[in-house]
């Protein structure tokens, strides 16, 4: 509990980290429906997949010195030393971040979606698909960035990227299933089961990889 | 290695005559396909490289594992060696199937998940390439690089599985080990060949490859040195 | 099985199908592709094997 | 048993080249430690091979306490865009009771709400020191404790030190700045 505390103090205090990403999300949102000719029905066409890319790049954006900071400070060696646990506490971290920046991306993302296609149902079933998928973004990307650590962002994204596309996939057939009352629940589950496995194994990997780069 | 390099040029000359000889084969005396016309002919060219750039991969997955396990230091040297062939294989898989796209389906692309996973694929090779040149200490760009395999595997199934999840244009394979073929037998033969002497050829690269790498990360040994 | 299907060569560069199209220019580009890819994997290994030696002695 | 470290025949290599060879040493409790060396020896690498940051190439290293070990690093581990508080806070040291002490002789009991960004260089090094302080471990290993900081704290350092020492706890430093205290050294 105590590792969650210190997390959000970090977090929090540093608004560039968490406002940053948060408002570059809405201006996407508000920005491409001016690329568009204002029509219904092309909007509706393109959101979702707009919605996805965005919430991808942001969290992309949001990621980016989730470890350099602590690596460069010196804080990552105290935690190897101190705590034997250092995933627990990378999960923590992650966790966190998903809390700060993935949970009110969702949120706003559910209202673009119930303003653009006027359904307040959809928006209910939209959140749990955005809230879920944030969350392995938000894993996937902080391994790439791990991986990177002291390389730049941009080669840890583009060895991570590829890995997230069947979640990008599986998000488009989301939208088709929710469009035509189809299996959505079924989807769910499965972005559900994927989460639940990421988030067994990917705080492991990162504290494996972060032992390596402190070595 | 001594084994080994006294094995290559049987290996080579084998591989080649047993390619050569397939495409041969498959180009000129197997019967025109009654549905593709003669563009079908691509498949022995197509099928050996698409069917190679995977398996590297898993060669690559599994030679991680025994890395990361127990810290053999050949099995990463293979990993770093295979991914340049891996780029390769794939490149080729995917140019001689968007060339193969025109006659047949009337376009070049289609995004369609099998060929979009194999595009991934690519860049995931390519991705593998540029991770092991950025990091200056060796050891630790193997630890990474036999992780990102490893994690990155788990794309392997998604693209064998994909054709059944997303039904488009792509055929089926046309080889399974469970099934009957479904190609007929006149034309089945050569792609045997041809993927059994692609594989060879293949194997003769990473062969030569891997030795490369040997000798780069080994020069300071005496054992090299007496080898060259 | 081991007919020839072509009469001459001009008419396996063509590859005319039943359809009446030519597939011999998709068939032998990528033959092309194929063995310049591999041969030239192989030209480089070769040269950065002779390379390294020379340094090394 | 009052052995807190013992380390046999180390040696460590990075890209084939050796950086140190066939260390052996064994730590008491109640003594200090000096591992002296040029730039580049090896002494923050051997340093960070007893906290078990760096796994040694060779031979073998055994760290005899339950309790943590308290390490300070050329990095202070605090947090720029944080204040002197919160980053105590962050360190676990808010409710220690000798803190109200060692923050009025280090002269920072009244820029508890300053960002550390603001602080000097001197001072940040203070708080890292803080840490060391008011440790709760058995082993102390600092790498070069004395950089940025005036005469009058590096006394205070040696001081706690000594004490510490009369405690039976094991102290492993480096430092190019002389210590004045009771310590074997070890060459690298």
């Amino acid at each position: 509990m105590q590792v969650i505390k210190f997390e959000f103090l970090k977090l929090l205090k540093k608004s560039r980290g968490w406002l940053g990403p948060i408002l570059v999300f809405i201006l996407i949102m508000i920005a491409y429906p001016l690329t568009v000719e204002v029509s219904d029905v092309e909007l509706k066409q393109s959101f979702f997949s707009i919605l996805w890319i965005a919430a991808l790049l942001v969290i992309m954006l949001a990621t980016e010195d989730i470890f350099l900071e602590d690596f460069n400070d010196g804080t990552l060696e105290q935690y190897a030393i101190l705590q034997k646990n250092l995933s627990f506490i990378i999960g923590s971290k992650v966790f966190v971040y998903w809390l700060v920046i993935g949970v009110p991306i969702s949120i706003i993302g559910t209202i673009f979606c119930v303003g653009t296609t006027s359904q307040t149902a959809f928006g209910y079933q939209i959140l749990p698909v955005l809230l879920v998928s944030t969350y392995i973004f938000m894993n996937v990307f902080s391994f790439g960035n791990a991986l990177s650590l002291t390389k730049g962002s941009v080669l840890g994204t583009l060895v991570t990227l590829p890995l997230l596309l069947p979640i990008l996939i599986i998000l488009g057939k989301v939208v088709v299933a929710i469009n035509f009352d189809l299996n959505y629940s079924g989807f769910l589950l499965l972005l559900l089961g994927i989460l639940s496995i990421i988030i067994m194994i990917i705080p492991m990997i990162i504290s494996y990889i972060i032992r390596a780069h402190l070595e | 290695m001594f084994q080994v390099n006294r094995a290559y040029p049987y290996i080579f000359y084998l591989s080649l005559i047993t390619y050569l000889l397939s495409i041969f084969w498959g180009l000129f005396l197997t019967p025109e396909d009654f549905v593709q016309g003669n563009s079908y002919r691509i498949i022995y060219l197509h099928v050996p490289a698409s069917f190679i750039s995977q398996s590297l991969y898993l060669a690559m997955a599994i030679a991680s594992a025994v890395y990361l396990i127990w810290k053999v230091k050949l099995s990463v040297y293979l990993v770093r060696s295979i991914a340049p062939i891996g780029a390769v294989t794939t490149f080729i898989a995917l140019i001689s199937g968007s060339i193969w796209g025109i006659p047949t389906w009337g376009t070049w692309w289609v995004w369609d998940a099998r060929i979009v996973s194999t595009l991934i694929l690519f860049i995931m090779y390519l991705g593998l390439i540029s991770l092991h040149d950025s990091f200056n200490n060796n050891e630790k760009a193997d630890k990474f690089l036999s992780i990102l395999v490893l994690v990155g595997s788990v794309n392997i199934p998604i693209i064998k599985m994909s054709v059944e999840w997303w039904s488009t244009l792509h055929q089926p394979a046309s080889i399974t080990l469970s099934e009957k073929p479904a190609i007929d037998l006149v034309m089945l033969y050569p792609l045997f060949g041809s993927i059994i002497g692609f594989t060879g050829l293949i194997a003769c690269l990473v062969i030569l490859s891997s030795k490369l790498q040997i000798i780069k990360r080994e020069k300071n040994k005496s054992w090299v040195k007496d080898y060259v | 099985m081991f007919d020839i299907e072509f009469n001459s060569l001009a008419e396996a560069l063509l590859m005319q199908s039943q359809n009446g199209q030519n597939h011999g220019i998709y068939v032998w580009s990528v033959v092309l592709i194929v063995i310049l890819c591999i041969s030239i994997s192989f030209v480089f290994y070769k040269y950065k094997i002779k390379e390294i030696s020379k340094k090394i002695k | 048993m009052n052995a807190l470290v013992k380390a046999q025949n180390l040696s460590y290599k990075i890209n084939d080249k050796k950086l140190f060879q066939g260390i052996s040493f064994e730590l008491l409790k109640g003594k200090a430690l000096h591992i002296q060396g040029e730039n580049g020896s090896g002494k923050t690498t051997l340093l960070r091979m007893v906290c078990g940051l760096t796994k040694p190439t060779k031979g073998d290293l055994i760290t005899l306490t339950d309790k943590e070990v308290c390490f300070i690093g050329h990095k202070n581990a605090i947090k720029q865009y944080l204040n002197v508080e919160d980053n105590l806070a962050l360190m676990n040291l808010n409710n220690h009771h000798d803190l109200q002490k060692y923050l009025s002789v280090f002269d920072l009991d009244k820029s508890l709400d300053i960002n550390i960004a603001n602080l000097s260089f001197g001072q940040q090094k203070k708080i890292a020191l803080l840490r060391l302080f008011l440790n709760r471990s058995d082993l102390l290993i600092l790498d070069e404790p004395c950089v940025g900081l005036d005469t009058n704290s590096q006394e205070i350092l040696v001081d706690f030190l000594k004490k510490e020492l009369a405690n039976g706890k094991g102290i492993i430093y480096s430092s190019h700045i002389f210590l004045d205290f009771d310590s074997d050294s070890l060459g690298i």
